[in-house]
């Protein structure tokens, strides 16, 4: 058999949750672990394998002048490279700080804010380096991290839909929250992918899979040929 | 409605991205396909794609289909080797109305990879040449590269009784034949506008312009078809994406009559 | 001729989020350690600001992938207690149900899936899966049973969605619940396991004498809420007290905080939990404990991964009996009115106490915002586990020395995203 | 022939239906709206609850008497049962190609309180999946066992439009039983049967033959439905006036407040537009291909290699109305609106499509003036 694709799985600023979902899939970890070499993945093992690596998973956004730099590298190592999560698609919650001035919210955190080396803004992996495929999701949802790696070591497109939450919404028959009970809904707006959670618990859609359709809609290169298919 | 298994009997290279392959049943073979129709070809665990036959009817239950690497379900059955399986659910659509062309002279327009759907209809037409008037077929192409079916092309540029006009936007010095967009051949095609039936395949953009120029030379409305696309997932009426205002392009098509057709693509995002 | 000599770490692997750890010797004396973190800020307390109370629970959730629930509950009750309002009954059991979901995940996934690859030199779980694959299943089954907890209470896994201040938007109905019993009942049996498996680990030799902080929940293990703190020195003081004897200060190698207590390095989580309230655990848990011969205290770091195991026990257990006493509650949640003034919670994240603060205005906007979380709490104690360690085993080859510092950071089960608002293993002999 | 029913007896229908094999699906209250989901017996029925709409906004609420069917529709249509979200067609394996199709062996199913308007949705997905050159093999398979328990309509919402379209409210044809609800006097229900199969079930229940009076009441409260929504929708023209429009400018205004979100397709009980989802196992060894349900609303729905046909929402808005109200007729012989109004009770941004069409209506009679 040909040799296994590799696997690497990065982390930039993040909660890592996103990895996380990976370690999450406890059903189908040891598939995956059959399917790829996981040859990259600091949080889940202490064994580095060298690039480079057939698909990175990148988590996380860029913070620091030190990551701007690393990103490159990654880049470099990654024949298909696959941001993953609201930090690496779009800077995530900390990007909200763009919003504050950078100062206050470093004396805000820090008594000594002279020791802190930041990036003005939190910025997605693609504003630095061309990204393959964007996971939208915070955190993404685990079905949708397996279907991009099963698409991509099949080479077909990810049933990774761009469409809103309504869709989901209404497949899933929960009553509109926003029609019955007049709440506040974000789901119009919003990217599916979540299943349309919130609704099914009775509250609005607070947008976790980012703004629906924006979705790059890049083929990443097909990893079939590594795969032996 | 499931795919059934058909294997690669033989494969060609057409152009760089470009490939024609000749299927052949497993076991139980699809209804024998006509020229204009089309198949929905599965590559395993990849997806779908429509596309139209490109065979000659005459073969029977080998399928041929020629296509584009347009994406990752085109990109996969073009990778397909000898041997392997492909699934085939089909025939759909309706097929080129060739005998309204009997008696008629008969003039076929492609452009880049609107050649394929039409070859099997020129095969037809050839095999009862008797039966038609004269026969052009004006064929252009981006660039040299991008010609499909030379060898079919030349076959029939040397025979006498079929006119064969080929023509690319742009070449290299090697290049001796014509440039220039297919549309610019029309006027100087060698056919009778008032005793003729068009057949054109190629983009939506180029076929509205062959369509006028053949209008303007005298060619009848109700003579002239073409062959439309729009993205296909159950090519059978039911899933509503081939919608194009009033039909349902996998069910009523692809191939229409062009007063059919023009008004509504007319409309510009319909 | 002095001799020196650095041992250095550049990325911790299998601890949550990016640092590094560097130590540096003179002349077989320990000169310096130093845990680093490189996980770059990330200010959750700056952009708290001006945001409504009621986004603190699903904003600062994101701080932690791992420990979303302790941010959630922690900040709710920060909330609550401004607003004089006490959850209590079936929404508070709901609380702890969807925190012992997040116990018996974080756990699991710390001990089987990071920390006893070290003590089965294993580089990961998933090598592990090739040489002991029942333990692997196991875990990946304990893990999603944690997980499925979460999912049925919180809507999902990580950042759950039906947390809200007040309670939650909708509750379980019973029948929900009880559909998980029966996997609580095989994770119950399978952490019982896990301690008599943990408790046959080889552990470096490593005595420390800890000062223990803990949550005191009026007679309840901590885990959901407390309303002060208690140390193993006897003192005690209520939550809202929490910084006037907890001091974080800003280190340059680091962009973590250290804290100290009355100017003391401290230890919290569940070594400390364990010490404190060793009493309050499941009859089960503390069954477990006593079969595995665990000391009372334990001040042996290394051995943090039976505790963990004796606490996997006692949620599942804790679990299981919210559950046989659960009633749907009429209401979701109790209305919360927003004042000016200042709230405090806290709650046992896996790792330790998590603390929050928030000052409001008449309007719920969040004027300010000051989150401990346990990682940098534990900083301090970490470098000092290591300092000891290498003190004590300085003649270890370099290879074995560096594992072992790693392995007592791990100890920990430091989560870094949460800290940063906080590492990297630098072993520096010169 | 018709036959009067006790209210009391409801419960002896639903038990008849069971009798019978039938999985019983019909209304019932939860969560906030009125939804089917499978009924144990007529204590699930919404009785003593209606539904008030308008665009965007719907909301439960007390009747002042006990009526079992005293709503209009919820968000709920029978597409549910007979189109599902989503459908597995089949799963295949690498090795020979063998492709298998699922099972299609569905527990027959009595729908209870199919409103006229459904039943003309019903019908109308009939002629789409049944009629044509290609039947589909799982909506058959549905579609064959399925008793249809219809209930005529009382109580229309102020979105209602059926009796514009002529699909309601009295029900005519298509159904197993008709039922007709009725207070003055005593509560109880007129029963009329429409097949072998619904005189057969009839034929179980605890009737009485109907009185005049019984007759007469009940057209009352159909024709008192009918009342209430005249003049709310010129159906008559409606085709060639959205056809000859195009390009109006109107369509830039809907596009300006539509959110693209594609609820009132989904809400819809005919739209019927699906994507078809290919996956495949990790090991690759495996494949398969879902049915889901999908809208003309999304923007990847008109995307081709090389481009996209209806990039924009005004494209999409159009596409959607002239669908429904235009050229459904082309393809496929009838409108594709029954007039129920649940597009626009469940569009978030309140769009009503009697409003657009009267808008582009006014603009057509300028230009033409
Ligand atoms: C009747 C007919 C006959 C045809 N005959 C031929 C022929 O003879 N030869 C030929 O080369 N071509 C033919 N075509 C065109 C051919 O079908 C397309 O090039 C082919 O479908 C491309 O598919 P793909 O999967 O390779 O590309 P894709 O990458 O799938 O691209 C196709 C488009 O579909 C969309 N798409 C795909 N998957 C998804 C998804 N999961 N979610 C949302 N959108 C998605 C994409 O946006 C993309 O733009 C024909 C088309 C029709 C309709
Ligand atoms: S509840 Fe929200 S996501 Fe669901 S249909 Fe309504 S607006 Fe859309
Ligand atoms: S278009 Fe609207 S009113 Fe008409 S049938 Fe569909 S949902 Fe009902
Ligand atoms: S009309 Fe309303 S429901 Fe339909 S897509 Fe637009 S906003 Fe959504």
């Amino acid at each position: 058999m040909t040799r296994k694709p590799t696997l690497a799985v990065w982390k930039f600023s993040s909660c890592d949750g996103c990895q996380l979902s990976l370690l999450d899939c406890e059903d189908e970890l040891l598939a995956v672990a059959g399917a790829v070499e996981i040859a990259y993945f600091l949080e889940a093992s202490s064994a580095v394998a060298r690039g480079p690596y057939d698909l990175s998973l990148v988590e996380g956004s860029i913070t620091t002048p030190h990551d701007a730099e690393r990103i490159h590298q990654v880049r470099r190592v990654s024949k298909t490279l696959v941001s993953i999560g609201a930090c690496a698609t779009t800077g995530g919650i900390q990007a909200l700080r763009s919003a504050h001035r950078l100062g206050d919210l470093v004396s805000a955190v820090y008594a000594r804010p002279e020791y802190i080396s930041t990036l003005r803004t939190s910025t997605a992996i693609a504003d630095h380096v061309p990204v393959d495929f964007e996971l939208q999701g915070c955190p993404i949802a685990k079905a949708q991290l397996l279907e991009v790696v099963g698409a991509l070591l099949a080479g077909r497109r990810a049933n990774v839909p761009t469409y809103s939450v309504c869709v989901e919404c209404k497949r899933a028959g929960v009553p509109c929250v926003l029609v019955s009970r007049g709440l506040p809904c974000l789901g119009p707006a919003t990217q599916a992918g979540c299943g349309a959670l919130c609704p099914s618990y009775g509250r609005g859609c607070f947008g976790c899979f980012g703004p629906k359709e924006q979705a790059s809609d890049v083929e990443a290169p097909s990893l079939a040929s590594a795969f032996g298919r | 409605m499931a795919p059934l298994p058909y294997v690669v009997a033989r494969k060609r290279r057409e152009t760089r991205d470009v490939w024609t392959l000749e299927l052949e049943p497993v076991d139980e073979a699809i209804e024998q396909i006509r020229p204009g129709q089309f198949t929905m070809l599965y590559r395993f665990g990849v997806g779908e794609a429509p596309i139209s036959s490109s065979g000659d009817p005459e073969l029977g239950f080998r399928l041929v289909h020629t296509m584009r690497e347009a994406g990752q379900v085109t990109r996969g059955l073009c990778a397909a080797k000898p041997g392997d399986l492909v699934g085939v659910r089909g025939p759909f659509g309706n097929a080129w109305p060739v005998d309204t062309a009997r008696g008629k002279d008969v003039v076929f327009v492609a452009g880049g990879i609107g050649l394929p759907p039409l070859r099997g209809a020129v095969y037809d037409v050839l095999a009862h040449r008797n039966g038609f008037g004269r026969v052009v077929l004006l064929y252009g192409g981006r660039s040299p590269g991008e010609l499909v079916f030379r060898s079919d092309v030349e076959r029939w540029r040397s025979r006498l009784d079929v006119d064969v006009e080929v023509t690319v936007d742009t070449a290299g010095h090697d290049w001796r034949g014509n440039v220039g967009v297919v549309t610019k051949l029309i006027p100087r095609a060698p056919f009778d506008p008032a005793n003729a039936v068009a057949f054109v395949v190629g983009p939506e953009i180029m076929m509205r312009f062959a369509a006028a120029a053949l209008i303007e030379r005298g060619l009848p409305q109700e003579s002239l078809w073409i062959s439309m696309e729009r993205t296909m997932r159950c090519g059978v009426g039911l899933c509503g994406h081939c919608q194009l205002g009033p039909t349902l392009i996998c069910r009523d098509g692809p191939v229409y009559r062009w007063d059919e057709m023009r008004p509504w693509l007319e409309v510009a995002a319909l | 001729m002095t001799r020196t000599k650095t041992i250095r770490t550049d990325y911790l692997a299998r601890v949550e989020g990016e640092g590094g750890m560097t130590v540096r010797m003179r002349d077989g004396e320990v000169t310096d350690v130093k845990l680093r973190i490189y996980e770059p800020p990330r200010f959750f307390e700056g952009f708290l600001r001006g945001r409504d109370f009621r986004e603190a629970p699903d904003i600062t959730a994101r701080i932690c992938g791992i420990c979303p629930v302790a941010y959630q509950m922690s900040s709710c009750l920060a909330m609550e207690s401004l607003a004089g309002v006490e959850v209590d009954g079936q929404l508070r059991a709901l609380r702890r149900l969807l925190y012992c979901g997040e116990w018996i995940e974080s756990h699991t996934l710390h001990v089987f899936m990071l920390h006893a690859p070290d003590f089965l030199g294993a580089a990961s779980a998933v090598e592990l899966a090739q040489t002991n694959p029942e333990l692997v299943e196991t875990a990946l089954r304990l893990k999603k049973i944690g997980n499925e907890v979460m999912r049925v209470v919180g809507g999902r896994e990580v950042h759950p969605i039906n947390v809200r201040v007040g309670g939650w938007y909708s509750t379980p109905s019973r029948a929900a619940l009880d559909a998980l019993v029966p996997d609580l009942e095989w994770a119950l049996e399978a952490s019982l396991e896990a301690v008599r498996v943990a408790a046959g680990l080889d552990f470096p030799e490593l005595e420390q004498d800890y000062l223990f902080v803990a949550l005191d929940a009026d007679g309840e293990y901590p885990i959901d809420r407390g309303s002060a703190l208690v140390t193993s020195a006897g003192t005690a003081f209520p939550v809202p007290a929490f910084l006037d004897h907890v001091v974080e200060e800003h280190v340059e190698h680091s962009n973590a905080l250290h804290a100290r207590l009355d100017g003391q390095t401290y230890l919290v989580g569940p070594l400390a939990r364990y010490a404190i309230h060793r009493e309050l655990l499941s009859p089960l848990a503390r069954a477990a404990a006593d079969e595995a011969g665990l000391e009372p205290v334990v001040r042996n770091p290394f051995r943090s991964i039976v505790v963990r195991t004796v606490e996997l026990v006692h949620a599942c257990e804790e679990a299981l009996r919210l559950i046989r006493a659960y009633e749907q509650p009429a209401e979701p949640a109790l209305e919360v009115v927003p004042r000016a003034g200042t709230g405090h919670g806290a709650s046992e994240a896996p790792r330790g106490v998590l603390y929050h603060r928030y000052r409001l205005d008449d309007d719920g906007a969040i004027l300010d915002a000051k989150i401990v979380p346990p990682t940098s709490q534990n900083q301090r104690m970490i470098e000092a586990d290591v300092r000891a360690f290498v003190t004590a085993h300085a003649t270890l080859p370099d290879d074995e020395l560096r594992l072992r510092c790693e392995q007592a950071i791990r100890n920990y089960d430091p989560c870094i995203s949460c800290a940063t608002h906080f590492l990297r293993l630098e072993v520096d002999r010169g | 022939m018709a036959e009067v029913l006790a209210a009391a007896d409801l419960g002896v229908l639903l038990g008849a239906l069971r009798a019978r094999g039938y999985r019983v699906v019909g209304p019932r209250v939860a969560a906030g709206v009125i939804q089917y989901a499978e009924l144990d017996d007529a204590g699930d029925l919404p009785h003593g609850w209606t539904d008030e709409q308008a665009p965007g906004r719907y909301r439960l609420a007390r009747r002042d008497d006990d009526a079992y069917f005293g709503y209009a529709v919820g968000p709920h249509s029978w597409k549910r049962e007979l189109l599902p979200p989503r459908v597995r067609l089949w799963q295949a394996s690498r090795d020979g190609l063998a492709v298998e199709e699922e099972e299609t062996d569905y527990q027959p199913t009595a729908f209870v309180g199919v409103r006229p308007c459904e039943l003309a949705a019903i019908a109308i997905q009939d002629r789409v999946f049944l009629d044509g050159r290609f039947a589909d093999r799982d909506y058959a398979a549905r579609r064959a066992d399925v008793f249809l328990v219809a209930v005529e309509c009382g109580s229309p919402s102020s979105l209602c439009f059926c009796s514009s379209l002529g699909t309601g409210p009295g029900a005519t044809d298509g159904f197993d039983l008709a039922l007709t609800e009725l207070h003055a006097g005593e509560h109880r229900f007129l029963v009329r049967s429409g097949s072998s199969a619904g005189n057969a079930v009839l034929a179980d229940l605890p009737t009485r033959p109907a009185a005049r009076a019984d007759l007469e009441t009940a057209e009352q409260v159909v024709e008192a439905a009918a009342r209430a929504q005249a003049g709310r929708f010129a159906a008559e023209d409606v085709h060639d006036l959205l056809l000859r429009n195009l390009e109006s400018p109107h369509w830039d205004a809907v596009a300006e407040r539509c959110l693209s979100c594609g609820n009132c397709t989904l809400v819809c009980p005919t739209c019927f537009c699906t994507h078809v989802e290919d996956t495949s196992s990790l090991d690759g060894e495996t494949a398969a291909r879902d049915r889901v349900w999908d809208t003309c609303f999304s923007l990847r729905y008109a995307e081709m290699h090389g481009g996209n046909t209806r990039p924009t929402t005004r494209a999409r808005y159009r596409q959607w109305l002239t669908h429904k109200l235009a050229t459904w007729e082309d393809q496929f012989g009838t409108s594709g609106c029954v007039g129920c109004g649940r597009c626009i009770a469940w569009c978030p941004a309140a769009i009503d499509i009697r409003a657009e069409v009267a808008a582009i209506r006014q603009e057509d009679a300028h230009a033409h003036a």
